[in-house]
């Protein structure tokens, strides 16, 4: 039997490593969501076949409220409140652990009979658990708008008290370790790591919660491998192991991708200064976007429009840009090129241009007749263009383009724009299409921008 | 003025030799029909475009006395006669060189007419579509090329042959606004190595924009906070002199350089045309305002220092075809600012684009 | 024992610190909540605790509440990650047309 | 023949109006100089090209009575009066059109002139370096499509604009050799929409290489064993009419079709000049042989239905720079084939090259 | 010290790990050896610390040998003797497998008490470690010539000899795991595997040689592991078993890279046939290559010259072509055209193209000018060129191109043409450069080809 | 026990599969040398087992060779990769110029 467990465990996780893996394509990734909880089925029944499991009632009654509560909030919670969704799943595994681990305490006699290394992994796995547990709490309260999504912080206060708690709780670890068995120390541990979860994530803003909440996802995994170091199962080491691995990559990656720094973030919840950051891009928030992105979102279109300008012109970007074209076409999705009459600074300016990088005629559409296609159109990319898509020459009396017919790319369903800052076109006002919700700007040079696509499109 | 009869626009047939365009063609009559009004043609009008009669009565105009219609369109200034034909209270729509041909002007004006010249629609972006002068510039740019290309005794593009390899022609070309950029990209196209100079530094992102190097005479004439500050007459010499031994590098130049209302300046010296290759071609397109090359003699070609000088004074005229397509659509956009929704003619002088380009008669036309 | 206890945890490092290289923006939420669903595997401990025998009321209860925590963070976290995979499931149903 | 003094080599001045080339230029001068000829320029030889006399004498070259040269190079063929001047024992090489001019040939024969024609050069790889007929093609070929968009009243390129959208020309090329390939590169530069035609099925590749769609009339001439088959009267029938067809979706066509030493077929029908579009062009490259176009009068700009029909008969010389300068390289190359280490003058008729050249004289130049 | 030995296995093979990794990537090749040398040495340092060591001269005698043999061995070898080389190395280790594995049965007598899984594991390892010893030994003596380099088959008794060698072998092993304890049975086992070895290699041609080591490699990776578990040494465990599944997966990338299939030949082994194909290549061999190598070779050069012929304008190759340059430029490497007078099939040709896809002037060379270049060229990149590159233009004079001037370029380092086959060109007539043994061909469109170097170069 | 060594095993495997992903095909044979190189490591096994006492002449024998042999495999394999990387050496140098 142990040994058909064995297997199992075996076969479990490396389930979870194919999922994973099929979770960083998207091709793949549906998939490998459900491969990897294949996984955990088999994982679970290799344990329930454990010889001598009793108490049979509570583990179903356990896992039937876990059932009962878990699968319609999964089921019924709105696409737009996923991250917070996230946070609290990740909150109750980082509770399970710190609970599993007080019962370890409290079964073990404050581990006197255990070997040292098992106390250190124990107590290690119940410090983050409740750490994650409480934080996790937090980043929900925060995305759901139950607590005010600014930095709470205390101020000259907040760091003294972090260090003064962080102390208590190891000291606490500290004294179990060296033999002394109370166990009001384990629930001083677990209470000051619970404070210490309130009080570094209560400071940190909205904008920078998922990359705290990937981080916390990433402790909770370490902590659960603890747990399996403590408990001598396998499993939860690879599984644990793994996650914290991967965690900390992805928290690092989306931190990139956010343009923030993980030390800056947590720095932020220590009483560092980093709100700021968050702060001023508040009134006229622009989302970024990446080359990466851009070319996913562009993959998965049907109908694709690029609309050049004068900025394609300075960059000479038109010969990448055809071969993006060719290689969507390849992939089966429609591509046109909307052209302004003025784009550019001459007449013609980008029918020269597209002629030397011998995009075909066909492609090329007047504006009369691409502007009724924007609303069936996947993704706008504008590339270099400004003025001619300036929502103001429609809507503003005032505006000096008042009057100009513009492409309506805001009709689309994501427009992206490539451009290198947020600076003005010609005509030196302010492009509204650009803080548009529907809108991400890539910024960069035109040229480089649309080779990065290119390559990133080669990849999926 | 007129209440119930609808609206006449007059389409003329162009009097001036060597003036092939048209000012309507059949495509925009059937626009203006639509808005209710009448056009009028004039029979022959469209011959120098190969354009028939019939074309434009299929298109919904009528053939006759085009100059007595209530608004009469036309390409070129009016001579004398035709000012003549034009009855008091008509509005005249046309270049009609309000800078410097000021006589013509004040006969329109002693003749009672409105009259719009396209040259002097206001360059803002809401007149982008009336703005003649750009789509005439385009053509020029265009033709100004293919002239050089017919001119010059060698090949614009590189060719390696079993004959010997022929290095791409050098094409510069002297002010960079719509007919030099224009020019900038077809020479590219056609192969040759070009590269184009303006007064205006902050064109050299726009020249690169097509292809071409910038020509960077080394003079900065950025003054106090950014500004550019006026050349002191030793600059102007030594940017001559820098301009003069770059030119002759050149086996073509193009120049386009004007300034609204004055003469054009000179950038070519007869010593830069005697520095150029033997068979070396200059295009000057602002022979009208007296040239940018010293040697020039308005619409005629000259061959001095084995350097072909050419200066075509309407050479958009010479492709008649698509020019005369595209003044239409930019006359027509300014008829209907002029026209209200029931096709009467309701001129808005408070609207900065009519008062601009009204260059005689006014107050009648706002009476 | 210790030995390949560390060696299985190096070695599950690695494995994680490969698998994810590169991954485009789209999908780094739904692979955190993957990832996230897969650390529900702590429920593994608590059933083995509570299965192999824990007694007391309070360990038990704490044990029930470990448990349920443990099956909520597993089921959970993966039907939010695979509802946030629409958007990759309807190119699929395209491409199957 | 001559043993001591060295070989001297002539280059006259063509008297033929509008021939503008000269058979040797100074770079090459330079060559021949080296290999230990004398070079002898008629004054004024280079003039329609604007080569000074000094240029020539600078390479090397005196100036002199070329007519008396041992070895006299031309561009055009000798007309009477040239003939008449050429002594005895001469080598002459040029354009000699040996299948047309038959009687020119026959003149020089009696003149005791051993004659190479340039036109004769076998068309082997080895002899690409002489082969002045490509290198006169490739110029054909590019000045053809300059002088079609200089008479076209429309652009080449696409142009979206604020005053509207101008297509793309269409430009159909007929006959896919040497100069009809030149020509479609060209027109696909300028921007136009190329189509290439040949009746050698394999040339399809070539066409498209250029970055032209192949115009396909759909009539299978594979015969048994991949061969091609003669067509029947009715599938020719067929051919034209479908040629007829195509053609008059073009704003331009380009025709190069030649049957060495035969009338040039007839390509362009009256009817389809008729369907083509008011403004069009047609350039003939055939003229000489009698043209392409059933309506082009050889040599003269004829326009019809409203196209204009251009048959130009000496094209290259309209760019003498360049078409001297190949010239010259092909002729070089075949001067010093018949010329040994020495610099004395040493045909070889067992060479193909030589034997095939040669026109005239040959007993005489072998003796 | 039980703890520092099992920190610092895991510290050994993190290097291999590490190492590995880096052997995959030019730029950090050199540097990934190093660092799985050092995770050797730290491995042989935490054994040699293991409590209760002795026999250290024996020991020392044994490294000592092995290190006298070994460095002069690897230092000497001529480059082109290095495959051999690596298959003498492989060998060894297989041989010292199988050696271990028998003293291990003599020591624990037939494994009489241990657990059956350390039988099987040991067995294992003898068995593939023998064959793999003997197997080497037969590629190091073909590739070394000293044996016959063609396929040695017995025909038709290959194959149920092959099966009664195997079957006596795993009989032998079944036995000893049932319990039967004579040592013969060992010997037996391990002479019926070495034949086996020699069987199964000698029937495979020179030509997959290369494959078959790494086969064999991957094998030996396999019965270090298994000895590991028999030994219970976890470094063993990890790593013969990163070798085995990296061995697997290069074996398979190796074959493929050669068209060839790892069924095939081993089946050849077996007495399948497979011989043919390596036969009919040998009278005019070509060496075709691949994009991705292409795309090594362009990056380490520091000059490269590009002849582009015919073929790229009827592939349309030009902007692909530009943007390949731009990259090695990017790179620091000298990039020229060279065009020849006549390539294409119009005056002008290339000048078109390469003009139309903005190739920088400067950088086509005539040909008499690149023609002197040429000897300090890295790499020729012939791009649908043929008869303008054709030597017998130069040597034999009845071909219908003698008399031609070509572009030199066998004078440079190393040539790669780039065309769909290998048909002649305009003349008609067979190019000798593609035969030389400098030339390299790169079959397919010249557009695709050329596009995938590019992808290859920008993952360098 | 057991569920451990597989554990190590197949993450190993897992390790070995995913380090290997697109590998030039210049780097193919060093690769393979470098790896052959790695599998030297039953040197470790000689090692334990010589070390850890064994008996009889023959025993010892062969233990010798089998140290010697995983020596020359390790050694050698070491150097005779690093050889190999001549190529990409050579590029390091002039980048450092
Ligand atoms: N077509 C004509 O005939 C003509 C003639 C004269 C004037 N105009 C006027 O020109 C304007 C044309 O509109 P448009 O949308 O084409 O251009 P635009 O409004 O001038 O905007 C161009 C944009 O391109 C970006 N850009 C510049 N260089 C870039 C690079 N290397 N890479 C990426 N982005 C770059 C700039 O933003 P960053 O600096 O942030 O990158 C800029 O905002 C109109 O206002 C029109 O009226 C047209
Ligand atoms: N330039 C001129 O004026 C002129 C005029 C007439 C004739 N010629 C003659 O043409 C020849 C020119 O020499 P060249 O070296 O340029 O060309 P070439 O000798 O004709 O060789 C072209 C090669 O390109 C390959 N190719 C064709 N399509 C391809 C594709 N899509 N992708 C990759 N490769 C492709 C072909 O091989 P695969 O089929 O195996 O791919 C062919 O061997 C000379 O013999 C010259 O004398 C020149
Ligand atoms: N608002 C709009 O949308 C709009 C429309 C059309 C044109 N424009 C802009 O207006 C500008 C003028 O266009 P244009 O073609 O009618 O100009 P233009 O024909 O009046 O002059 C041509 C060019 O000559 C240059 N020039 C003058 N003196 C010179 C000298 N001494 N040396 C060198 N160059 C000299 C000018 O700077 C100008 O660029 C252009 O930059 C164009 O972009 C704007
Ligand atoms: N050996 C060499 O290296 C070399 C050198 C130069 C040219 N060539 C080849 O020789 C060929 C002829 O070149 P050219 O330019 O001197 O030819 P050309 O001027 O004699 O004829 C022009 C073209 O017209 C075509 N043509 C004839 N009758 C036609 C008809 N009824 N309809 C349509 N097309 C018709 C011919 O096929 C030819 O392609 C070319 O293919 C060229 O590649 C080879």
């Amino acid at each position: 039997m142990t040994d058909l467990i064995a297997v199992l465990y075996i076969v479990a996780f490396a389930l979870f490593i194919y999922g994973l893996m099929g979770l960083t394509g998207p091709r793949t990734a549906v998939r490998g969501n459900w491969i990897a909880a294949v996984g955990m089925v088999i994982a679970v029944v290799a344990t329930l076949l454990t010889p001598g499991m009793g108490n049979w009632v509570l583990i179903a009654l356990g896992i039937g409220i876990g059932i009962v509560v878990g699968v319609p909030a999964a089921r019924r919670v709105k696409m737009t409140a996923m991250p917070q969704m996230v946070a609290l799943f990740n909150g109750v595994g980082g509770g399970a652990v710190a609970l599993i681990a007080w019962v370890e305490f409290r079964t073990t006699d404050g581990y006197s009979a255990e070997p040292r290394y098992i106390a250190i992994a124990s107590l290690f796995a119940a410090l983050i658990g409740s750490i994650s547990f409480w934080g996790s709490l937090i980043a929900f309260g925060k995305l759901q708008e139950i607590l005010p999504g600014r930095p709470i912080t205390l101020r000259a206060l907040q760091q003294p008290l972090n260090i003064v708690l962080l102390l208590a709780a190891v000291g606490c670890a500290v004294a179990v370790i060296a033999g002394v068995d109370a166990e009001v120390l384990m629930i001083v541990l677990l209470l000051a790591a619970a404070v210490l979860g309130l009080m570094v994530v209560l400071p940190i803003g909205g904008a920078d919660m998922p990359v705290v909440i990937s981080l916390l996802n990433a402790f909770t995994g370490l902590s659960a491998a603890a747990m399996g170091l403590a408990l001598d199962n396998t499993a939860l080491i690879v599984a644990g192991m793994i996650v914290g691995a991967s965690g900390s990559i992805l928290t690092n990656l989306m931190a990139k991708a956010m343009n923030r720094s993980i030390p800056a973030i947590v720095a932020g919840g220590f009483g560092g200064t980093t709100a700021v950051a968050s702060g001023t891009r508040e009134e006229r928030p622009v989302r970024s976007t990446t080359a990466a992105d851009t070319a996913v979102q562009l993959a998965y279109a049907s109908k694709v429009v690029v609309v050049p300008g004068y900025g394609m012109a300075v960059a000479q970007a038109q010969h990448a840009v055809r071969e993006m074209g060719q290689l969507l076409e390849s992939k089966g999705i429609s591509v046109s090129y909307a052209i302004h009459p003025v784009a550019g600074r001459m007449p013609g300016h980008m029918n020269v241009l597209l002629a030397e990088a011998d995009v075909p005629y066909e492609q090329l559409k007047e504006m009369d007749d691409i502007n009724s296609e924007f609303p069936q159109t996947d993704v706008a990319l504008v590339i270099g263009a400004n003025d001619v898509t300036n929502p103001a020459a429609r809507s503003d009396p005032n505006s000096p383009i008042y009057g100009m017919p513009i492409l309506d790319v805001s009709a689309s369903r994501s427009v992206i724009v490539l451009k290198r800052s947020m600076s003005s076109g010609f005509a030196g006002i302010d492009n509204d299409l650009f803080y548009e919700p529907r809108t991400s700007m890539l910024f960069g040079d035109a040229k480089s921008s649309v080779g990065e696509v290119v390559e990133e499109l080669k990849n999926l | 003025m007129v209440e119930t009869v609808p609206l006449s626009v007059g389409v003329v047939r162009e009097s001036i030799p060597d003036e092939r365009r048209v000012a309507l063609v059949p495509k925009l009559v059937e626009r203006l029909v639509r808005r209710g009004l009448r056009v009028v043609v004039e029979p022959g009008a469209g011959a120098g475009v190969l354009l028939a009669d019939e074309l434009f009565t299929a298109a919904g105009a009528e053939l006759g006395d085009a100059w007595h219609a209530d608004l009469v369109l036309k390409v070129s200034p009016p001579t004398a006669e035709e000012v003549a034909r034009l009855k008091a209270g008509t509005v005249l729509i046309g270049f009609l060189k309000p800078l410097s041909d000021v006589e013509g002007v004040a006969a329109l004006e002693e003749a009672g007419v409105t009259a719009f010249a396209m040259e002097s629609i206001p360059r803002i972006t809401r007149a982008q579509a009336m703005d003649a002068l750009s789509s005439q510039s385009s053509v020029a740019g265009y033709r100004a090329v293919l002239l050089a290309a017919e001119r010059l005794t060698r090949f614009f593009p590189m060719l390696t042959t079993a004959a010997g390899t022929v290095p791409p022609a050098k094409v510069l070309v002297l002010g960079a606004g719509v007919a030099g950029l224009q020019a900038l990209a077809t020479a590219k196209r056609l192969g040759a190595r070009t590269t184009g100079y303006d007064v205006r530094p902050e064109v050299a992102d726009q020249v690169r924009s097509v292809g071409a190097q910038w020509l960077d005479l080394g003079i900065e004439a950025v003054g106090e906070g950014g500004y550019a500050r006026e050349l002191t007459e030793q600059e102007r010499a030594e940017q001559q002199r820098r301009l003069t031994e770059a030119i002759t590098q050149f086996d073509v130049v193009v120049t386009t350089a004007l300034v609204p209302g004055r003469k054009a300046p000179t950038l070519v010296t007869a010593e830069a045309v005697r520095g150029m290759p033997a068979g070396g071609v200059v295009v000057d397109l602002a022979g009208e305002s007296g040239g940018n090359c010293e040697l020039t003699e308005p619409g005629r070609d000259v061959v001095a220092h084995d350097v072909t000088i050419c200066s075509p004074l309407n050479l958009a005229a010479e492709m008649p075809g698509h020019a005369s397509e595209l003044y239409a659509r930019n006359v027509t956009e300014l008829v209907e600012l002029l026209v209200d929704a029931e096709g009467r003619l309701a001129l808005d002088f408070s609207d900065e684009i009519v008062a601009g380009a009204c260059v005689a008669g006014r107050e009648r036309g706002e009476s | 024992m210790l030995v390949e206890s560390l060696a299985v945890l190096v070695l599950a490092g690695f494995v994680g610190f490969t698998v994810i290289s590169k991954v485009p923006n789209t999908l780094h939420t739904p692979l955190m909540s993957g990832t996230n669903a897969i650390h529900g595997i702590v429920l593994l401990g608590g059933l083995v605790v509570l299965g192999l025998g824990a007694d007391g009321v309070l360990n038990k209860i704490l044990l029930v509440i470990a448990i349920a925590f443990g099956t909520i963070n597993v089921v959970g976290g993966f039907l939010v990650t695979d509802r946030m995979l629409g958007m990759f499931k309807q190119r699929k149903d395209r491409a199957d047309d």
